[in-house]
């Protein structure tokens, strides 16, 4: 397989930033507009993709181990069920912030209005973490599948025609 | 802490706290396999004690609702609406008796584990997905609503068909793997098409609210056509089994005891679905029949396909499926006969005798999965034409395979014969027919055990096994099912009162079920 | 004790029986000749014919219920020729059974 | 009648995965059979919450004088929708890395010959 062109390389760096951003846009603003967290995280996980097409999978698995991937998921799911968990003093899941005025807390106005950030209680917070799993996430898929390809075959790995 | 907070909440803790416990097992694998194992295991037995606590206060006050992120968890109904828009978890003597069943088996599966994966790589990632089973089961199995059971569904089948594969390096058991998740994720994608054909009429995912508005229109009938199909394909019922040899071989051995419950917690959808949600339709008698006729079905092709197998776990696959077909039958003659005035004297003993065996299938279903994987750990291979005279060196392996094989075929006093029992005289009054099958499937149960007995322990013993028996949590973990065995084959009566029965007049209640969740 | 349609079944008493039973086959033992065990007697008699040794007497798995297996053979055949091992085929076993149970229920409601 | 085209198109996706996961042979022909079906069952999924002229479910964006919840279209159809999609973005993965590891052991992706266990 031929190496990608240096066009390829260049302009990959530079639009994954972008992608990057657009991602971390749509987590945070999940309670406000069409979006959220597994929206957002594919997004930018898709950049992730977009440099493993770019520079190849040996490249990027020097630079992103699967196994911080890992943990980085591990914290974006243990999050999301801690949040769930402090909702015990009245159920599971509860938004204990909504209406409380800490962060996210305030009550969103009524009727046609732009959108105010600090409203929504724990949902901002959950879209935050499930984007963290996210992104972890479907990175390490692709990259696993990636890195799949370059494995010695197996035992009666023999292609057929 | 106190005790009626944790009752309050216990339904949401036992599915939150494997949650919880699968994604924090791989940061401390990070730092200590010991530490890790020890977590893992006080996980298990924390839900273990929580759910016979949980289960025994379900089966003496009745009905628990749960209603996620409400004010109150009992507010299933709010105030502005006159449907359930939450996510509710309802949890009815039923269920109780299920989550009983994951959490013991889980918990022997995880004392199993330890030893048994010991020389295997990615134990952290086996351990989450483990508590991952535990949870799909759980959650399938307390859920009140049919989106939730979707989820759950899928969380199950993901985290089984990635432990199938578990052991990657034989070229099989990614075959095995392979099936199973196509067979789940179609399963799957039909249950979500049924569950849509529902909301599409009736606006409502709620299972007491959708029972409470079902009109039994064609869609509605469709729609239970799609989910009894499904779910009986994924508790392995014949002519949709082919998979459950295949993945069940395959598996390593404390994944395939945990496969056995996952299956349950398909059967337990089913009947959920036939009882609770159509249990007021004119559908009850004729998906009663169609129950039999699988449970037939499973119960003859299973043991028939059973008898000439070579492969110790094929083998005891097969005998799964056609164990699964004495809770068919049982619980497909209770359907059949709910609403008729035979119900009480017949229609809930076969209900109870089925249930009760879906509780005995796990035990020693369970415990004879774990034996055939103690002997796969001692001489590496399934077949059973290498093998022989194991009872030399596996002593104990040996008494608990005897107790588990005795248990499945029927024999008294083990609780299997207790349960078949019940099945056999109360199924008489559909068909007497039903009963023979019964007895001959039975009679070639223990024929088929036998064989694996004489084959496996019996004769001079093997010149290139090393002596001695498996390892201490192996056996540990195999004594968990056979004391439940023990326990259950000395008290049937009370276990039949106090445990079967509730959750069998739970099932045939359908007006308390929605009543808990609806109002009046 | 666990009430059935039909009557009971108490494992407790069953085991007392088995106790009983099992005192009796003592007792009756116990009236055999206590020198008989050893000796010519115990072994093995084929016929007068060597008897061969320990290993080859051992049946193999693959031959247990052999005659039954070979009565049954055409019912083996038709089951071993449908369990085909092609993952196409257990989706078509669901399509196929799913129909099925759609025009019972049809047919059923029509009637 | 325009407005029962896209129950049609899930019913036609529903088939054409049926059709690809029956008599397709490539495992990766069979993944993408499942997940055509998948797409079919969403299709139905977010129609069954659609509303003629009804705006999109957020509180926020309301045009003036819409009535509420009459004038939104269904918001609970969207988050199954979205929990299925995620859910079969997980399958379709798990399918493919065990078809990666098939070919890898059995040097072939044909599920004809991906059949050691059988009988």
């Amino acid at each position: 397989m031929n190496e990608p062109s240096k066009i390829v390389k260049t302009i990959a760096s530079i639009i994954f930033p972008f992608i990057t951003v657009y991602g971390l846009y749509i987590i945070v603003h999940g309670h406000l507009t069409p979006g959220g967290g597994f929206q957002g995280g594919a997004i930018t996980a898709s950049g992730i993709v977009l440099l493993l097409v770019a520079f190849g999978s040996a490249e990027i698995a020097k630079k992103i181990k699967e196994s911080h991937l890992s943990i980085l998921e591990s914290i974006g799911a243990l999050s999301f069920i801690s949040l769930a968990l402090l909702g015990l003093s009245a159920t599971f899941f509860y938004n204990f912030l909504a209406g409380s005025n800490f962060i996210f807390g305030r009550i969103p106005p009524f009727g046609s209005n732009p959108g105010d950030m600090n409203t929504g209680g724990v949902l901002p917070l959950m879209n935050i973490s499930v984007g963290l799993k996210v992104i972890a996430g479907l990175s390490a898929m692709v990259l696993a599948l990636a890195l799949f390809a370059r494995l010695k075959r197996g035992r009666k790995g023999v292609r057929k025609k | 802490m106190n005790m009626s907070y944790v009752l309050l909440h216990a339904p949401a803790l036992l599915i939150a706290i494997p949650l919880f416990a699968a994604f924090l097992t791989p940061i401390i694998d990070r730092f200590s396999k010991r530490v890790r194992n020890i977590f893992v295991l006080a996980v298990l037995i924390i839900e273990e004690i929580l759910m016979i606590i949980f289960a025994w206060d379900v089966f003496t006050n009745g009905i628990h609702v749960y209603t996620m992120g409400a004010p109150n968890p009992t507010s299933t109904v709010p105030l502005q609406s006159a449907v359930p828009v939450r996510i509710v978890l309802e949890v009815d003597g039923m269920s109780a008796f299920m989550g009983l069943i994951s959490t013991t088996v889980s918990l022997a599966a995880g004392f199993y584990s330890i030893a048994f994966v010991r020389k295997e790589t990615g134990q952290g990632k086996f351990y989450t997905l483990l508590l991952l089973m535990l949870v799909g089961m759980l959650g399938m199995e307390f859920t009140g609503d049919m989106f939730n059971l979707f989820v759950f569904f899928e969380i199950l089948s993901i985290a089984s068909a990635a432990l199938v594969a578990y052991r990657s390096y034989y070229g099989d058991a990614v075959e095995g793997a392979f099936k199973y998740l196509i067979i789940s994720s179609i399963a799957g994608s039909i249950v979500l098409f049924a569950i849509a054909i529902l909301y599409g009429q009736y606006g409502v995912l709620n299972i007491a609210a959708l029972a409470k508005a079902m009109k039994s229109t064609t869609l509605d009938m469709i729609a239970l056509v799609l989910l009894i199909s499904a779910f009986a394909m994924k508790c392995g019922s014949v002519p949709m089994h082919f998979w459950i040899p295949d993945s069940y071989t395959v598996a390593p051995a404390s994944i395939t005891a945990m496969l056995v419950v996952a299956s349950q917690a398909s059967l337990y959808a089913l009947f959920r679905i036939c009882f609770s949600l159509y249990g007021n339709t004119s559908y009850v008698a004729t998906s009663g029949a169609i129950l039999i006729l699988f449970g037939l079905l499973s119960m003859f092709i299973g043991v028939t396909m059973a008898i000439p197998q070579k492969d110790i776990k094929r083998l005891m696959s097969y005998h799964a499926i056609s164990q699964t077909g004495y809770m068919l039958l049982g619980v497909g003659a209770g359907l059949y006969l709910l609403g008729n005035p035979d119900f009480s004297t017949h229609g809930m003993a076969a209900m109870e005798g089925g249930i009760f065996h879906i509780f005995n299938h796990a035990l020693y279903k369970g415990l004879l999965f774990l034996t055939a994987g103690a002997i796969f750990y001692k001489t590496k291979t399934r077949n059973l034409n290498e093998i022989r005279g194991l009872a030399h060196s596996m002593k104990f392996t040996t008494i608990f395979f005897l107790i588990g094989a005795f248990s499945i075929a029927g024999l008294p006093p083990f609780n299997g014969f207790a349960s078949k029992l019940l099945i056999y005289e109360s199924v008489y009054h559909v068909n007497p027919i039903l009963s023979i099958i019964a007895m001959l499937v039975s009679i070639l149960t223990l024929a088929s055990f036998m064989k694996v007995f004489h084959s496996a322990f019996m004769g001079p013993p093997m010149k290139d096994v090393e002596r001695g028996d498996v390892p201490k949590s192996m056996l540990f973990g195999m004594m968990v099912l056979t004391a439940g065995i023990i326990l259950f084959s000395i008290i049937p009566g009370w276990v039949v009162g106090h445990i079967v029965h509730p959750a069998a007049q739970s099932l045939a209640n359908q007006s308390a079920y929605i009543r808990a969740v609806m109002g009046d | 004790m666990l009430r059935t349609p039909g009557g009971y079944w108490d494992p407790l008493i069953w085991l007392l029986v088995f106790v009983v039973a099992i005192l009796i086959v003592y007792i009756i033992r116990a009236f055999g000749r206590s020198d008989y065990k050893g000796g010519e007697q115990t072994k093995p008699f084929l016929s007068g014919m060597d008897v061969p040794d320990e290993d080859a007497l051992h049946i193999r798995a693959g031959n247990i219920y052999w005659g039954f297996m070979r009565a049954l053979e055409g019912y083996y055949d038709v089951l071993r020729k449908y369990h085909t091992g092609i993952v196409n085929d257990y989706v078509a076993w669901f399509v196929g059974v799913s129909v099925i149970l759609l025009v019972i229920f049809f047919i059923v409601g029509v009637i | 009648m325009i407005y029962n085209i896209p129950y049609m198109a899930s019913a036609i996706l529903v088939i054409v995965g049926l059709y690809a996961v029956l008599f397709k042979r490539n495992l990766i022909k069979i993944a993408i059979g499942i997940t055509v079906l998948e797409s079919g069952v969403n299709l139905f999924l977010i129609t069954l919450g659609y509303r003629e002229n009804a705006v999109a479910p957020i509180y926020t964006n309301l045009p003036e004088g819409t009535s509420i919840p009459e004038g939104m279209t269904l918001p609970v159809p969207q988050a199954l929708t979205l929990t299925s999609i995620v859910i079969g973005v997980a399958v379709l993965a798990l399918i493919l890395s065990f078809a990666v590891k098939i070919y890898q052991h059995y040097g072939t992706l044909d599920s004809r010959e991906v059949r050691r266990l059988r009988e």
